[in-house]
């Protein structure tokens, strides 16, 4: 149902927040802490966007983490978007949630192909899981992660499905016209196996 | 009629079927099991005198020997898991060491 | 005296029968499709790796080797038990003793943790 | 005639299943036969009326020794294929020798006995008590009272070595 | 040979009848059983209310195809079965069911042998009966039968410490080793020794729950735990002797308990003059009721209980148990002793 | 990371036995594989291993339309559709602004809280099966069907709902609905009773509960713990609180919370759930406004281009989902699930270090995770 006649978009909107909005706190106070590492700020039905720069991702999420004013101590989510057109074609992105604050606050950064990020791991354990389910996906490196497995496909898989150039039906070595073929085929194959 | 010849000879048989495995088994713990019928065959003249003689004294010494042998197993099947855990292994030949 | 064990061994005889008939009578009625996958051993449906005669816990062989020693005292109970009225006062120190020495080999192993199972 | 039958068939499952228990090439094999082995020795003791002897024979030997022998076959389950028996193991030589001169000795007594006779059985023990248990208790509690305590003893001292060399040096 | 082996090979092939319709018919009532306390029917489609469906098992069971699995030790395999069941079945044959009774003209005594030691007996054979268990483990050669029986052994040969230390207890009651000596003096005593004995009988109890691998020390076949215990590779008929050996150890216990405790083929206070009238039931109906009381006993508690683990069950086995028939041993001794 | 593991008595060790748990075992609930370390039985590594239900989800969703990603949401976690069904609709709505009529809200929070005591019906069951307790397995379905038979009533499906639309939901309440709802709180009250009956003054179940795979609140919630096992540990979390969503608001109710963080504290923290969800769904039967049952929503769904993270209160805990809209065309441009069992079966392999295979089960069973989701 996708529609085929629309040119890929080059990335997510983004939008900058209303002048008139006051910053929250944690933001104001990671601007304070680490002005470069701050690349943009988004706000978007009533969620804050920070995109940071994808080499300070560690020491923003230390900063967002322990910080007094931000103590972000659950890491709900980590996943990431793929826009190919863009040189720096995924997004990695991190769903925070301050217990203390009771407030939400998503990071991204921004990350070629290729190119590894810092794990987050270490600030937050949950990330483990998460990380590694995006490198199956999307095959995004993280540095520094204690143990970069496949978590969802399987070991010897080739590719990584969630990638936007990744065919829906999957690698292709498997498909053929009819789906009796293929079953023709590992009956055959299991046959062979007891002989 | 049965005497207690037959149950001598009986005996003697597995005492030497015992004592066969003993000399030419590696893995100890069959070596341990061909003691264990060394001490059975004991235990059948034992008991087949003190039939014979009507005196139950037989009857009690086999069942020390039991206890005996029960005392022998633990002790000998411990050392046997002390040693194994050590060496990894049960072949007599390489258990010729005091030390290890 | 002997003459009550003919029965046990005819018991014997007919149980270790039964078996062997049930066996031997349903090997020839049930089918045979034997194929390769239904050939192996289970293993929460991963093909097994290594060989199940790995080695086990060493706890086993403390579990065994207390039972055999207190299994040989128990046993030597039996006939205590069943004299006891002849025996009486005498039997009873005499039990005494030999329960004195079990209970002082249970306290050693209980304190040594040969009674825990982890 | 029905004691001979019995004897014979239970002496060739005795010497067939010892023989076994030496020649298996697997040692769980070997256990099984052993327990075999002494469920038929246990047959035999009460053919000749030690019935308290062939319980405990059944109870000690064959349900709980041979457990302890079958545990520790599966703890130190060694990887390698299993020992093949061959005849020129260890000490085969020496041991057939043994054996040899055992069974020699074995045909003089035979032949011995049929020289001369074994004596006739002497007059049975009076104990206060009937029964094969209860005598042999008799015997046990009274007469062998400081063999039976020492025999205890001798258990807890296996005890406590057991569980000393079962224990993990650190 | 008509007194020798005629009459107690027909009682032996009645007993081994009556065992096997018990066991089957013990599988039903437990499904059934279980399933009323879980508001369900249970089994109903075979026969009225589901009672042929144990003959529907038997011969799925029988018909079923037979795999040893390809990395199996064949013949330990095969064996395994044969030497869990035969013990179980043996020991039926010291077992009182009734007193005497008079049949075609005979005098015929309703168990099939007494013998001296027959409480040793009982033991000793049952005792056999763990080297199936193990030996199943082993030769199926994959890893969670292996530890599944490697746990039933441990646990069979901890709680039979604990067992036969009661039974030592009840010896020293009765001062016989006799099945049939232990009923009839509890006869002369007028009194059941589960009313003298109510530690040895409770641990007796627990102990045979234990034994029998039955619900809450059902940790061998725990199949949330070990996937199906020691007899996951069996299937067929060998699976079956398993099986059988299973629900005739259960009631092996259960006759055991009667026998000792609950006074056997004895009717309910049996010294209690005005109550003769009970006596008009004959006794092997009083065996059976009492030994159908401790099956729903074993039925219930597995319909309410949750599992134990096994470190707690060893636990329970050798630091409560064992302490505990010892203590009552020694009280028993020192009582008889007083009261002398 | 280094809390301590439970401590046991002397060592009597040796060697280590790698066995395979699952897939295809009684008790990992599913398709979960784990693969144990032992020594004797005694756990000394644990590593889990997923993807046998990995159907795509996500991926799937790049290429279906906004409506029909209801259905999808049903296929999550498969005993719990109505609770996805709701987060779902619920993130299309913030992201399209779409107000929702009160008492579809309403509707919602009923139907989630009844979601909810058939989710936790049904880890009940399981969880006192893999301890061996049969019966209240078979209890606990009893009144599962109770609920199931309400749902049926209201959208025709018993198990995968697909009981909301993006902006309310697609019918209202059938005739007399209702009082058979208020009919089961009744009943549901007195068969809790019996339940903890049951369970929570049997000895053998205190023993086998207690003190296992304590976890304390700040560990918890390092390990992305939520829902009733953070809260198991003592952390006060619960989005319907603090990120109130549909009719949360206006309801009045606890949130249990645990002490010790262990297993126990886990199933006492679900059974008071119970009680809470009855009393909300007491409060919103009573409160429910008249109204229409669905918003002013666009006959063609397209939101605008922009990304949204909403987080509802799933049975399992923190159910989030972060959609992409890229504005232009008829499917969501990413489509990603935050499922709370991937993220509390994370925590397994540190809950079992230590303790005994039997406990393995029980953990699993004490986290209550659902394989279609953690699988996706």
């Amino acid at each position: 149902m996708a529609d085929v006649n629309v040119a890929p978009p080059a990335g997510p909107p983004d939008p900058p927040p209303p002048a008139d909005l006051p910053v929250p706190a944690a933001i104001a106070g990671l601007q304070l802490a680490m002005p470069g590492a701050i690349l943009a700020l988004s706000f978007f039905v009533g969620d804050w966007t920070v995109v940071v720069d994808r080499t300070a991702i560690l020491d923003v999420a230390r900063h967002l983490r322990t910080a007094s004013g931000a103590a972000f101590d659950i890491c709900s989510d980590v996943t990431a978007t793929d826009w190919p057109p863009r040189p720096e074609r995924f997004d990695v992105i991190y769903c925070l949630f301050s217990t203390t604050h009771g407030q939400r606050l998503r990071v991204k950064a921004r990350v070629a192909d290729g190119d590894p990020i810092d794990s987050v791991t270490s600030v937050w354990p949950a990330a483990n899981w998460l990380e590694r389910e995006v490198f199956d996906m999307f095959g995004i490196r993280f540095s520094g992660h204690p143990d970069l497995r496949r978590i969802l496909m399987p070991d010897e898989w080739q590719g990584h499905p969630q990638r936007k150039d990744y065919p829906l039906e999957g690698p292709g070595e498997l498909l053929l016209e009819n789906p009796l073929d293929w079953l023709k085929l590992r009956q055959a194959r299991d046959e062979a196996d007891i002989e | 009629m049965i005497t207690p010849t037959h149950y001598l000879l009986l005996s003697m048989a597995l005492f030497t079927i015992g004592l066969a495995g003993v000399m030419t088994r590696r893995n100890i713990i069959i070596v341990f099991m061909s003691i264990e019928l060394m001490l059975n065959a004991v235990n059948i003249n034992l008991v087949a005198y003190s039939a014979q003689v009507q005196n139950l004294v037989g009857q009690v010494f086999a069942i020390f020997v039991i206890a005996v042998a029960a005392a022998e197993a633990a002790v000998g099947l411990g050392i046997l898991l002390a040693f194994y855990r050590n060496k990894e292994t049960v072949n007599i030949d390489e258990i010729n060491l005091m030390k290890w | 005296m002997v003459s009550a064990y003919i029965p046990i061994a005819l018991f014997l005889l007919v149980a270790t029968g039964f078996a062997v008939f049930t066996l031997v009578f349903t090997g020839l009625l049930h089918p045979r499709k034997y194929n390769k996958v239904k050939l192996e051993p289970y293993e929460c449906g991963i093909e097994p790796t290594t060989d199940a005669r790995d080695r086990y816990s060493i706890r086993y062989y403390l579990v065994a080797m207390l039972f055999v020693i207190f299994d040989v005292e128990t046993v030597f109970m039996f006939p205590w038990a069943v004299i006891f009225d002849k025996l009486l006062l005498f039997g009873l120190i005499e039990m005494l003793v030999f329960i004195g020495i079990l209970v002082v080999g249970y306290y050693y192993a209980w304190q040594k943790g040969a009674l825990e199972w982890v | 005639m029905a004691e001979a039958i019995a004897f014979y068939v239970l002496a060739a499952c005795i010497l067939g299943f010892a023989v076994l228990v030496v020649t298996a090439k697997n040692p769980v094999h070997s256990v099984v036969f052993l327990v075999l082995d002494f469920l038929c020795v246990a047959a035999l003791y009460v053919t000749l009326g030690a019935e308290f002897v062939a319980a405990i024979q059944v109870l000690v030997y064959a349900g709980g020794i041979v457990v302890l022998y079958l545990f520790v076959v599966m703890l130190v389950n060694v990887k390698r294929p299993p020992e093949a028996f061959r005849a020129g193991g260890r000490h085969a030589m020496l041991g057939l020798a043994l054996a040899g001169a055992v069974l020699v000795e074995a045909a003089a007594i035979a032949v011995w006995s049929r020289l001369s006779p074994a004596a006739p059985a002497s007059a049975a023990q009076s104990l206060p008590v009937s029964g094969n248990t209860e005598q042999v208790g008799w015997l046990l509690y009274t007469s062998y009272l400081v063999p039976f305590e020492v025999a205890s003893m001798l258990l807890l001292v296996a005890m406590v070595g057991a569980i000393v060399l079962a224990r993990k040096e650190s | 040979m008509v007194e020798l082996v005629l009459i107690p090979l027909l009682k032996i092939i009645v007993v081994l009848n009556a065992t096997l319709l018990g066991v089957t018919y013990m599988v039903l009532l437990e499904r059934k059983v279980i399933a009323w306390a879980q508001s369900r029917l249970g089994p109903m489609r075979v026969g009225p209310y589901g009672v042929l469906q144990p003959v529907a098992d038997a011969m799925k069971l029988m018909l079923k195809e037979d795999i040893t699995p390809a990395r199996a030790d064949k013949w330990v395999f095969t064996l395994a079965p044969i030497l869990s069941m035969v013990p179980a079945l043996v020991v039926y044959a010291v077992i009182p069911f009734g007193d005497q009774v008079h049949l075609f003209g005979r005098q015929i005594s309703l168990y099939i042998t007494d013998i001296n030691v027959g409480l040793l007996y009982v033991v000793s054979v049952t005792s056999v009966g763990v080297y199936g268990i193990i030996l199943a483990g082993y030769s199926s050669n994959s890893k969670w039968p292996l530890l599944a029986s490697l746990r039933a052994s441990a646990q069979l040969i901890s709680y039979e410490i604990a067992i036969t230390l009661t039974l030592v207890s009840v010896v020293l009651m009765s001062g016989t080793l006799s099945m049939v000596g232990i009923v009839t003096s509890q006869a002369s005593q007028g009194v059941w020794y589960a009313f003298i004995q109510p530690t040895a009988f409770i641990i007796f109890f627990i102990g045979g729950l234990a034994e029998t691998n039955r619900a809450p020390f059902d940790l061998p076949e725990a199949e949330q735990e070990l996937t199906g215990g020691f007899h996951t590779e069996y299937s067929g008929m060998r699976f079956a002797l398993f099986f059988l050996a299973e629900y005739a150890n259960i009631i092996v216990v259960s006759s055991v308990a009667t026998t000792l405790f609950l006074g056997g083929w004895l009717r309910p206070f049996p010294n209690v003059e005005f109550l003769s009238f009970l006596g008009v039931v004959p006794g092997w109906c009083w065996f059976l009721l009492k030994s159908f009381v401790f099956l729903y006993l074993f039925i219930w508690v597995r319909a309410t209980l949750p599992r134990y683990r096994y470190d707690q069950l060893m636990r329970l086995g050798w630091k409560v148990l064992i302490p505990l028939a010892i203590a009552n041993l020694i009280l028993t001794a020192i009582v008889k002793v007083a009261l002398a | 990371m280094s809390s301590p593991t439970p401590q046991y008595g002397p060592m009597f060790d040796t060697d280590e036995l790698v066995i395979n748990m699952g897939p295809q075992h009684p008790s990992t609930h599913g398709v979960l594989r784990v693969v144990l370390r032992l020594d004797g039985e005694k756990v000394v590594d644990a590593d889990v291993v997923i993807g046998y239900l990995h159907r795509g989800v996500e991926k799937l969703s790049e290429s279906r339309s906004w409506a029909q990603i209801v259905l999808l949401t049903d296929r999550l976690d498969y005993v719990s559709a109505a609770t996805s069904n709701v987060g779902y609709c619920e993130t299309v709505e913030k992201l399209m602004a779409i107000e929702v009529p009160r008492r579809a809200k309403y509707l919602r929070v009923i139907l989630s809280e009844l979601q909810r005591i058939a989710s936790h019906l049904l880890w009940l069951g399981t969880h006192a099966m893999d301890t061996g307790a049969m019966t209240v397995f078979l209890y606990a379905f009893r009144e599962r069907e109770l609920i199931l038979d309400l749902f049926e009533e209201y959208c025709g499906a018993r198990l995968t709902y697909n009981s909301m639309r993006i902006g309310g939901l697609p019918q209202d309440l059938p005739p007399s609905w209702d009082r058979k709802v208020l009919e089961f709180c009744r009943i549901m009250e007195g068969k809790l009773e019996e339940y903890e009956t049951l369970l929570t003054g049997n000895r053998i179940w205190l023993e086998r509960t207690k003190g296992v795979g304590v976890i304390d609140g700040a560990e918890a919630l390092a390990l992305g713990l939520s829902g009733p096992p953070l809260r198991g540990s003592g952390v006060r979390r619960d989005v319907r609180k603090d990120e109130p969503y549909a009719a949360y608001d206006e309801m009045e109710f606890d949130v249990p919370l645990g002490v010790a963080g262990d297993t126990f504290d886990r199933y006492v923290v679900r059974m008071q759930e119970f009680r809470q969800s009855i009393r909300i769904i007491r409060q919103a039967m009573q409160g429910i406004p008249e109204g229409p049952i669905l918003g002013k929503v666009p006959r063609l769904i397209k939101p605008p281009a922009g990304e949204v993270y909403h987080a509802i209160e799933s049975p399992k805990g923190e159910l989030g989902f972060f959609i992409v809209s890229d504005g232009k065309s008829m499917s969501p441009y990413r489509f990603r699930v935050r499922p709370p069992s991937f993220c509390n079966l994370q925590a397994l392999p540190r809950l079992v270090k230590g303790h005994l295979i039997a406990d393995v089960v029980a953990l699993i069973g004490s986290l209550d995770v659902v394989l279609g989701e953690v699988d996706r």
